[in-house]
């Protein structure tokens, strides 16, 4: 699915420099053609990235969110994608109970050296979430409409946008 | 702030599918650029000198270019900003080359993408803070783990170069594949003449210090300050007394287990010296097989010895030592041709591996240098060569070329019409690949001077008939299926990556490709780093090579270790995490996530326990920040902050709480 | 038993060589190829050892690796003109051994269906063996070995096969006079008339 | 006593009768229960496959449905070809399209749920090989054999999932249960021009002839095989082979369940070695009585 032939969607991406990063270069370099719609911020380690990022990314509009790392046991820093493997299990159980969909977000492992394989990783995951459409967004008017939209909220009653 | 923005075109690479111009125009209106331009290289004198210039006339305190990758041009960008005065980590890059222009096709999206990355680079200066890197000595001393002669080349540099070597070597004695081999292509000179000198150059400089029999059991530090334990193992001889004489060699009543240096061509006492030019010469029980570590009797050897040095007792020995600099020269491992069942799977003793048949052809080996074949003796008179065993094969996972298969095999070819006039060779190829000084020429002696049949053409089965093994193959230049009745064939077995060469790389942090072989930093720029400081790689470790390449790698990963030991203090990473002690509650959940060990637990005036990060230790990694349940602990330069600037610039929050 | 010799196929022997314009090469044929048999004919290298496994090579105008290399050049023509494709006996000594893992019999097997369906036999007695087989199947829902040979010698005209072997078969009773018919006989038979109709092809 | 849904094969029921009925003895023999597929029609051989591949899964399919009818998910057949055919369609049919196509053409769809093995497998993995030496009656001590898998009892692997695919082995460990001397015959798996017989006789000729040779040249007294083919072209058309070959081979081919059938004493009518063409006396005349062997 060529992401050009459709309204691009922002997909954030959270690489770690040694293996992901060089990946995406790898691919770059090989000129592995892409779909544009993935931003990628660089962080040492994958074990850098903290959920909280993600959280926010989405809570601002994100349509997607992929993040990758080295390969299990191949850390440049030994053990960083272990902490980052538990704490993006963890936050994949967590997102439905913010009521987004889990499914925008999605963590892999790609070494320096596959460039092939992180073309497919984007390729991929940009097509899956161009499936889901742009997520859906909330634009209170006003800081009264927000409070209306936290009562709500609070009474149990569903929020607009997540359904 | 007065951030400066300049958008390279990198000739076309770039401006051929992103409009440049028009990138700089966006970037102006991002809040605190002052300057943008765009600018055919940045990375030229020309466009350093121009980033200089602006950062002087419009007194810029922040540059971002929009490049190619950091992890190409960042440190060149870096010391360009210094140059003007500003500290070096008072800039940022924008990845608009790998990541934009060679990735996607329609310029407009392109265009887009790179204003974008070039918001996300101007936030991030934005919180970017000046950054001093600490200053620390090194460790004096190089380790060189593996004896071939990749690794005697580093080692031997390393040791002219006025460093003090470390060499360790898995095997009895150093000279790896090398001292295997009867001859050398291309000049046909005898490899051990050339490889034997050097060897004893190891053993004799006053700067080197051999371990053999002995592995890497742990490796600790970091760039400058590694500590590296060794585990010697048992040789149940010690070496500090035996003088090599052999006598022991000859009267050890067990000879069971297959001689590894031969190949197995035949079969080795229990105690044993390689070969006569074994460096160190010393002898060595194989346990598995020693009758007296077996059944408790026998001890003749003991007996023999005039000098009393075996020691049944012998247990492994560990050794710590601080060296500041690493060269990995592990070497390869020839492909296990028994994936081929259609070659026999070892059902016919005549067929032998490439490597078998150089110990055949080595006057030292085990048939004083005369080609018998193993069934019977006889001398061959039809030799078969099949190459690309276990190269350039998809179905046994082994898809590249080994590079060294074709050269070795012409030089056999050519020996065998040496040590047998009427011999007949015929060659079974893919592709002749002979790049390199006389190497062309040399495959084409083989057939003209030496009269060896070429056949293009992969083999598809070899089976017995008589006392001939007919090699049926193709030869698809004449179209057709051929046979071949031979009575040796030689099966040139490519090369793989050495085995624990991946348990070894973890413990290093030097990463192997999906085949084993370790990742080079760049694989034109820089050939013999690696990805992590101070750790260089030689010979066939990083993948297939000849000799002449191992050499000259080990020669150059020695320059590196030379270069790097010659600073009288090296300068760490300021990109490091740090303490906000007011905000520490001292949990200590930081210091148990380090992997390197470097906070460590301290008490504030008040008596307070609080976390403190050791500057030189510290990899930068920041698992700590994002464990730390206050946020009291930050990897600087990639803060919270600095990361949720990014993603703030890509995703602008929408809610009205606004957190910055 | 002569082995160390050359097995020539005839093409050499007896017809010209072809000069192939590379140019006009036939995309689609490659691209119905590959989409019938599942197979990337790119990855073939060419390295011959489907033809150095191939014990029907010395029967062959085209050997194996000729064969994927004329789909490689997309030369229609030779492919679905070779007698190679109907000499191949599917003894999937070629597939088991290519390096490339490429399932080369079941492209000699697509080559043969395209082969059919475009009117070309370059081997009939093969073609003719196999339609008796089949119309034997269809007609006694099982092979009828006497009637097939019946059959085959008809169409063929080749009245005389095999006839040295009748005495030893029919004395030792090898091949019953009768057929075994069997109930289920119309449901075989329609499985062919729904062929015929859908035309299947995969 | 394990009970397998059993397709004979249309050869069983003429050029293989003995193959069929040996079978069905040694099985009887070993507490195997063949459950005949009741109304089992031709798989459509080599010649199907040729023709068009939905048409030749349709026929296999045809007759793995039945087994499904009779509610068995394990099929076995003494035949090479009829085995190659039943996989390939069931492998084909995993591709739920393909299988759409092929189920288009049957009264009954098959679901495909049903594993197809050759007799020989089951020998091999099912039956302990000390269970037939204990039954062995008659040891075939003293006979040299070489044992001819034909080309697809193993090959690809990828399919047939059985044994190896240059050097498989399962008929050389039942030839030793029983007591044979197993020659090391290097063409295991060669082929021997399987269906050629007919339409071109001279690449049976030239074929079988190397096999035969090889065999020669290994000193067996005789072949055993598991497949119809393999066994009429090396057999029956031995006299065909010599005269093109200008060749005088007189090497017997049995099927390997007739020799098995032998050594447990099992009644020679079933075996049927009169069917053979080339005098099997020739090899069992070598056997040596017991007390000879001794």
């Amino acid at each position: 699915m060529p992401a050009q032939d459709v309204r691009e969607l922002r997909i954030v991406g959270f690489l770690c420099n040694w293996c992901s990063y060089g990946g995406a270069d790898t691919a770059g370099v090989s000129r592995f053609t892409q779909p544009t719609d993935l931003r990628i911020i660089r962080v040492p380690c994958s074990g850098r990235i903290d959920p909280l990022f993600i959280v926010r990314s989405l809570m601002n509009g994100a349509d997607g969110v992929l993040v990758s790392g080295c390969h299990p046991r191949d850390c440049h820093y030994a053990e960083g994608n272990f902490y980052a493997r538990r704490r993006l299990e963890m936050l994949k159980r967590f997102l439905p109970i913010t009521g987004i969909d889990a499914r925008r977000f999605e963590y892999t492992w790609v070494s320096a050296s596959e460039g092939q394989r992180w073309q497919h990783v984007v390729t991929e995951f940009t097509r899956r979430v161009h499936e889901f459409g742009p997520a859906p967004t909330f634009n209170p008017a006003s800081e009264a409409d927000w409070n209306a939209l936290a009562v709500q909220a609070g009474q149990g009653q569903a929020c607009p946008c997540h359904g | 702030m007065r951030i400066g923005v300049f958008i390279c075109h990198c000739g076309s690479n770039i401006a051929g599918t992103v409009d440049c111009p028009s990138v700089a125009a966006t970037a102006l209106t991002y809040p605190d650029v002052v300057f943008s331009t765009d600018t055919m290289y940045a990375c030229s004198e020309p466009g350093q000198d121009a980033i200089i210039q602006a950062i002087k006339d419009k007194n810029l305190d922040g540059v971002v270019v929009a490049s190619c990758t950091p992890r190409m041009h960042e440190p060149t960008f870096r010391r360009t900003v210094e140059r003007a005065g500003l500290n070096r980590y008072m800039f940022e890059m924008a990845n608009i080359r790998e990541h934009v222009s060679w990735i996607g096709k329609t310029k407009d999206l392109n265009t887009g993408k790179a204003a974008e990355l070039v918001r996300m680079a101007v936030e991030k200066l934005r919180r970017d803070k000046p950054l001093i890197p600490k200053r620390f000595e090194t460790v004096k001393r190089v380790l060189v783990i593996g004896g071939g002669v990749a690794g005697i080349q580093a080692a031997l540099d390393c040791a002219d170069g006025g460093q003090e070597v470390i060499m360790v070597e898995r095997e009895q004695t150093i000279g790896g594949k090398m001292a295997k081999l009867d001859k050398t292509f291309p000049t046909v000179d005898c490899s051990s003449c050339v490889l034997g000198p050097k060897m004893v150059d190891v053993a004799q400089h006053p700067n080197i210090t051999l371990y053999a029999c002995s592995e890497i059991e742990a490796v600790g530090g970091y760039v400058g300050n590694f500590q590296i334990t060794i585990r010697k193992k048992a040789t149940y001889v010690n070496w500090k007394d035996c003088t090599g004489c052999g006598l022991c060699v000859e009267k050890c009543p067990s000879r069971k287990l297959p001689d590894p240096f031969n190949e197995g061509l035949c079969n080795a006492p229990s105690i044993n010296i390689p070969f006569p030019q074994a460096i160190p010469k010393k002898a060595a029980i194989t346990a598995a097989s020693c009758i007296m570590l077996q059944k408790g009797k026998c001890g003749l050897c003991a007996k023999v010895c005039p000098v009393k040095c075996i020691d049944f007792e012998q247990k492994d020995e560990l050794i710590n030592v601080d060296v500041g600099a690493i060269v990995v020269a592990t070497g390869y491992d020839l492909f296990d041709w028994h994936k081929y069942p259609q070659y026999g799977e070892g059902r016919y003793p005549d067929v032998i591996t490439s490597m078998q048949y150089e110990r055949m052809l080595s006057a030292s080996g085990p048939t004083g240098g005369h080609v018998k074949r193993p069934s019977d003796g006889k001398e061959p008179r039809n030799v078969v060569f099949i190459q690309c065993v276990g190269s350039r094969d998809k179905s046994v996972d082994r898809p590249y070329c080994s590079g060294f298969c074709c050269m070795y095999t012409a030089k056999q070819a050519i020996l065998t019409k040496d040590h047998i006039p009427d011999s007949q060779s015929y060659i079974f190829y893919m592709d002749i690949r002979s790049p390199g000084k006389g190497y062309d020429e040399f495959t084409r002696r083989a057939t003209e001077e030496y009269g060896a049949q070429y056949v293009r053409g992969r083999v598809a089965m070899i089976y017995p008939k008589g006392d001939k093994l007919i090699v049926r193959g193709a030869d698809t230049l004449a179209g057709t299926q051929v046979e071949v009745p031979a009575d040796l064939v030689v099966l040139a077995v490519g090369a793989e990556s050495a085995k624990g060469a991946v348990a070894l790389g973890e413990k290093l942090r030097v990463c192997p490709d999906q085949y084993g072989f370790f990742v080079e930093s760049h694989p034109k720029l820089k050939p013999v780093e690696t990805n992590t400081a101070g750790v260089f790689l030689a010979g066939a470790c990083q993948g297939p090579k000849d000799i002449p390449a191992s050499v000259g790698q080990g020669s150059a990963a020695a320059a590196k270790v030379l270069g790097l030991l010659s600073k009288a203090m090296l300068e760490s990473d300021p990109a490091v995490s740090r303490v906000n002690p007011a905000r520490c509650v001292g949990c200590g959940k930081c210091i148990q996530t380090c992997p390197f060990g470097a906070i460590k637990e301290i008490q504030d005036r008040f008596g307070n326990p609080k976390a403190e990060v050791i500057d030189t230790v510290c990899q930068g990694c920041g698992i700590c920040t994002v464990t730390c349940p206050q946020g009291a602990i930050q990897l600087e330069h990639f803060t919270d902050n600095q990361i949720l600037a990014e993603v703030n610039a890509l995703c602008p929050p929408k809610m009205f709480a606004n957190y910055e | 038993m002569s082995t160390g010799r050359f097995a020539v196929p005839y093409r050499k022997l007896g017809m010209l060589m072809q000069i192939f314009d590379l140019a006009t090469s036939d995309q689609a044929f490659i691209a119905e190829v590959e989409a019938r048999s599942h197979q990337n004919i790119r990855t073939c290298y060419q390295c011959g050892n489907c033809t150095a496994g191939c014990p029907y090579t010395f029967a062959y105008d085209y050997s194996v690796s000729q064969i994927m290399r004329l789909i490689q050049t997309g030369q229609k023509d030779a492919v679905l003109k070779s007698r190679a494709l109907w000499l191949c006996g599917s003894c999937q000594s070629c597939t088991t051994r290519c390096p490339n893992m490429i399932d080369v019999a079941q492209v000699m097997d697509v080559c043969r269906h395209m082969a059919r369906e475009a009117g070309y036999a370059t081997e009939r007695a093969v073609k003719v063996f196999a339609d008796s087989f089949l119309a034997s199947v269809e007609r006694h829902g099982r092979a009828y070995e006497l009637g097939l040979m019946a059959a085959y010698m008809t169409r063929s005209g080749r009245v005389f096969t095999d006839v040295d072997l009748a005495p030893q078969v029919l004395m030792r009773g090898k091949l019953p006079f009768k057929p075994h018919p069997i109930q289920g006989r119309e449901q075989v038979a329609r499985i062919f008339e729904r062929f015929r109709k859908g035309g299947q092809n995969a | 006593m394990l009970k397998i849904a059993y397709y004979p094969g249309c050869s069983g029921q003429g050029t293989s009768l003995e193959y069929d009925s040996s079978t069905r003895a040694v099985c009887r023999a070993l507490d195997i229960e063949l459950m005949d597929i009741p109304d089992w029609s031709c798989c459509g051989s080599t010649p199907a496959h040729t023709v068009n591949h939905v048409l030749s899964s349709a026929l296999s399919a045809r007759n793995l449905a039945q087994v499904e009818g009779m509610g068995m998910d394990k099929v076995m057949t003494p035949c090479p070809s009829c085995l190659t055919n039943l996989r390939t369609a069931a492998h084909k049919m995993e591709d739920q399209e393909f299988r759409a196509k092929s189920n288009a053409l049957l009264d009954v769809p098959c679901k495909n749920t049903v594993n197809a093995q050759s007799v020989l497998q089951v020998l091999a993995e099912n039956v302990d090989p000390e269970l037939i030496k204990s039954k062995v009656v008659k040891p075939l001590t003293g006979i040299r054999i070489a044992c001819y898998y034909g080309c697809i009892m193993n090959r690809p692997p990828e399919l047939m999932r059985f044994d190896h695919h240059e050097n498989p082995m399962a008929m050389d460990n039942l030839m030793t249960a029983i007591g044979a001397e197993v020659v090391p015959f290097p063409l295991k798996v060669e082929c021997c021009g399987a269906s050629y017989g007919i339409p071109r006789g001279d690449i049976v000729a030239r074929l079988s002839g190397k096999l035969l040779d090889a065999g020669r040249d290994v000193g067996a007294d005789a072949f055993v095989t598991a497949c119809p083919l393999c066994q009429m072209n090396l057999d029956l058309r031995q006299g065909q082979i010599n005269h093109a070959l200008r060749e005088n081979f007189r090497i017997p081919v049995f099927y390997y369940t007739q020799l098995l059938g032998y050594a447990l004493g099992l009644d020679r009518a079933e075996l049927g070695f009169e069917k053979l063409c080339v005098d099997p006396r020739l090899a069992l005349g070598k056997i040596k009585q017991p007390a000879q062997a001794r």
